[in-house]
């Protein structure tokens, strides 16, 4: 078996005319832990965008799983989305639901059971430190609890993959160490973890693999990185 | 999709329609306005059908017969009359008859042709009505070669007016009621995209969390039927109980006026405002639901 | 505010407009359609008053002369009926001339009737119209205090059936016109409430980063007057053409109907359309922001 | 002349009945420089926006310069918010406007001229980095991106008081480093910066006053201090 995720000379020009990434070419295993660092701009969202198609490359070819995501059909789309777990940048949270029913949704897409989502909810809120508030609709939340939110819905369906984009943004330093934490578990029980982040000192604590992107191009990859940007 | 999917669709339609009560209040508001003039036209127009029905079963064929026409060639040519296809019925109408008639028709002044009494210069006839005014000229050619008839009339140029305008009458209401279908179906599905429009980032965010189109497209379809139908249902019964005060009231005090009776078209109107109001809720947003699926 | 800042407004107005394409295509069809339902009702309702009104203008009294009266006499009445006030226009109809017209009532068949030639029992008469079918009985009763007139007549049941459909027509289309221009401000004022909704957090980021409420609400008021002036405009040409059109087929085949003047009507038609637009598009986006501006 | 900012007796209970702050006494002179610290959901937040009339006390009194925020009539509060910058957590820009209007929005709503928007607005974008992003609109920027866009609007019309929530939760630390000696230099220029933050090693280095909540309480209040949770 290949590896889990393959970028295959990617490149991505927005419509505007912005090239965000050129021509990359990265291969990650499945079970590993990796850091995308960069600077604001460089492109790291937009490279985890095209692991899950909300994005698709200009040219070159994104490969996840058995999946050839830069020409899925729309309707197989769903199905890869839901083997990945996403942790939003900007949370996405639907506005008008509690979080226990936004955490939910994520399960009931796989249709799951009631029981299921009965027993699994309320579990993965408690691993993220927001089970009291599971009643609130997201904008009763802080801007942290939010992101605890968006955590626990990408982890609610066991995924195969976790794509976290600066899942730790609006933590203080304690809570995100406990949701690294959290990232480490999941990663232990053999989910691949890909977390683009800012956090210097958790990236340099971890020793974990580093994927460095500047300007949109990959800029450095190491085994046992500490954070550059 | 198992059963308790099924369940979720159902409730989040409801559950949404109750989160964004703003938009369902105007989006049934809007559905029931405009199924209400729809109703109400539609209502109209059958009215104007059987005011214009009633007018041509006015018209009639007068068929003069001959001085000479004795009790047996009468009763012979009645027995043709029967015969003939296309006469709905016919009323003979003797010399005496005529002349009482003509007398009723100056009003109060009778004693004025009294003179008149001794002579009776006017003749008999038979007074026919046919089925369709369509047939007038085919029945007045076939009256008229029966043995017996002097003349025939059916004032012509009087009958092909009324043909003419209630033809145009039928016409024009079939055109106003397609018209404001139509009308209908653009405003009430404006109104549902606006709806679906507003909703566009959740369905987004539903998109890449992994929903099918199907999952995210089901409750929104199922409130867009929830709204036609509540909305329908409004119209058609406002309508029902309505055109049950105007009938009763116009019929009571203008009795001579023809109206169709509310238990003839209040149950088309529900079954149209229902109808039209689940379809179009239903097509309207799939319809502007497309676009913001492709994610 | 200086005049840049007008500017700005205005400016803003017109890109946001450009920017919701998608809103903006939805309420203007949705002003334009109900709109157009408006004009055509309004339309079709003052030719309805004109119909009552050519039907009012019918009724007729009719004064019977006795045998008595002279040419002298005659001329009397004739000035003594010009002084009436009430009476629009009296006409004289000589025995000869009632006797010629019973005579066309019974068609074709003038021989039968030569016989009554000599005799001629029917009376001389005026026929009488009045300037408003109210001041029948008074001119009635007036005319008939004359000296040399035997009897007047006119046909009460009739014309008080005739009043009752006439007034009833009036006040039903008054009441229709009304009751649509109430359910096009609905229409046209829920839609525009959509439009503001969906733009509630837009609002809210303005009003946090310290614009004032007129900074916030005159371009969405502007946007409003111009979706319902372009809408209001848009209905009401429609409108014209289209009645100038039907007006054009209806007066050529069938010019016993009175039919309203398109240059009568559609000045009115554009007048209230793009009135009720402006007006709907103004005050609808004013009242639907209060609520979104209390941040 | 009294402090620029005064908090007494402040609680805050959100419809919810979630108590977000209690009992808040605070002082805030002008030209100070603060740092609000606190855990994820401490009511950091909750404080700032008490300051700029987003949300109002349910008990006490909050006092911005001349102006009772707690008790401010409705005319008012566009003005109190004009003297006012502020960084939301959640950047509150403008979707369908480009930067460069988002930005010039802050100085219209003060009825500036354009050749004051015209000369100030790229200025800003200028210091704040993403001059060449000002046709772009929000989503077409990345997230470290709109928040500096959100930093620009904020300091566009020179406030008196600058309120900055979590305003470089999304950026890496060169450019967050950047972004706290902009704030620095505009403090040194005499306005007074309040910013709620969980960039500890920031707050370490730059020892100004620390404010630390915990559950909605004033927990510390550091003239020189480090960072706390
Ligand atoms: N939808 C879009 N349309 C046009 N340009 C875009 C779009 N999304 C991102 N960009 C541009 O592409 C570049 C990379 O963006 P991306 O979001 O991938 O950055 P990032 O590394 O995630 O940054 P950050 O750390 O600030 O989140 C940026 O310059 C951004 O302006
Ligand atoms: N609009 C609201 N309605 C109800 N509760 C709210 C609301 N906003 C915030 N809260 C609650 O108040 C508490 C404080 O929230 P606040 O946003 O002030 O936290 P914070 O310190 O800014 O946290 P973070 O660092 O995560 O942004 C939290 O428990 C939150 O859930
Ligand atoms: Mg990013
Ligand atoms: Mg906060």
């Amino acid at each position: 078996m290949g590896p889990l995720i393959r970028f295959v000379d990617v490149t991505k020009v927005y419509e505007n005319n912005c090239t965000a990434l050129r021509g990359i070419n990265l291969s990650i295993e499945k079970g590993e832990f990796v850091f995308i660092t960069g600077a604001s701009g460089a492109g790291k969202s937009t490279l985890l965008k095209m692991i899950y198609g909300e994005e698709f490359p200009t040219s070159g070819r994104v490969i996840v799983d058995s999946w050839d995501v830069s020409k899925i059909p729309r309707k197989k789309l769903p199905y890869l989305r839901r083997s990945i777990g996403v942790v939003f940048q900007d949370f996405k949270l639907l506005p008008d639901r509690t979080v226990f029913e936004n955490v939910a949704f994520a399960l009931r897409v796989t249709d799951a059971s009631r029981l299921a989502i009965r027993r699994r909810v309320p579990a993965v809120l408690e691993l993220c430190g927001i089970k009291d508030k599971s009643n609130c609709r997201p904008d009763e939340l802080s801007g942290g609890e939010q992101q605890r939110v968006s955590l626990a819905r990408a982890l609610v369906n066991n995924p195969i993959l976790l794509v976290a984009d600066e899942p730790t943004g609006n933590l203080d330093p304690d809570t995100a160490r406990g949701i690294f934490a959290l990232l480490e578990d999941v990663n232990d029980m053999g989910t691949t973890v890909i977390v683009a982040t800012h956090a210097q000192a958790m990236v340099d604590h971890m020793r974990k693999r580093v994927v460095t992107l500047r300007d949109g191009i990959l800029q450095g990859d190491e085994a046992r990185g500490i954070y550059r940007a | 999709m198992r059963s308790s999917t099924w369940a979720y669709m159902a409730g989040e339609a409801l559950a949404s329609l109750r989160r964004n009560r703003f938009m369902t209040i105007a989006s049934i508001t809007t559905v029931m306005l405009c199924l209400l003039v729809l109703g109400a036209v539609y209502t109209f127009t059958c009215n104007v059908a059987k005011l214009a029905e009633v007018a041509e079963a006015q018209v009639e064929i007068r068929a003069y017969l001959s001085p000479k026409v004795d009790e047996k060639a009468l009763r012979a040519i009645q027995e043709q009359l029967k015969q003939i296809p296309g006469i709905q019925s016919f009323e003979y109408i003797s010399k005496e008859k005529a002349l009482e008639r003509m007398k009723q028709q100056f009003g109060d002044k009778e004693g004025l042709l009294d003179g008149i009494d001794k002579i009776n210069p006017l003749p008999a006839s038979f007074e026919i009505k046919v089925a369709e005014p369509s047939m007038l000229s085919g029945v007045a050619e076939t009256v008229k070669a029966l043995s017996g008839i002097d003349e025939v009339d059916y004032q012509k140029e009087l009958v092909d007016k009324l043909l003419l305008v209630t033809r145009t009458m039928r016409f024009g209401s079939v055109l106003v009621v397609v018209g404001l279908g139509v009308v209908t179906i653009f405003l009430i599905a404006n109104t549902i995209r606006l709806t679906v429009y507003a909703r566009r980032k959740e369905i987004a965010i539903m998109k890449l969390v992994g929903a099918t189109d199907s999952l995210v497209r089901i409750p929104l379809v199922l409130e867009g039927v929830l709204l036609g139908v509540v909305g329908g249902i409004a119209a058609g019964l406002i309508n029902n109980v309505v055109y049950a005060y105007v009938f009763k009231t116009v019929s009571s005090s203008m009795p001579f006026i023809p109206l169709v009776l509310p238990q003839a078209v209040n149950g088309k109107v529900l079954a149209i405002t229902a109808g039209a109001g689940i379809v179009i809720g239903m097509v309207g947003s799939v319809v502007s639901m497309r676009r913001f699926l492709r994610i």
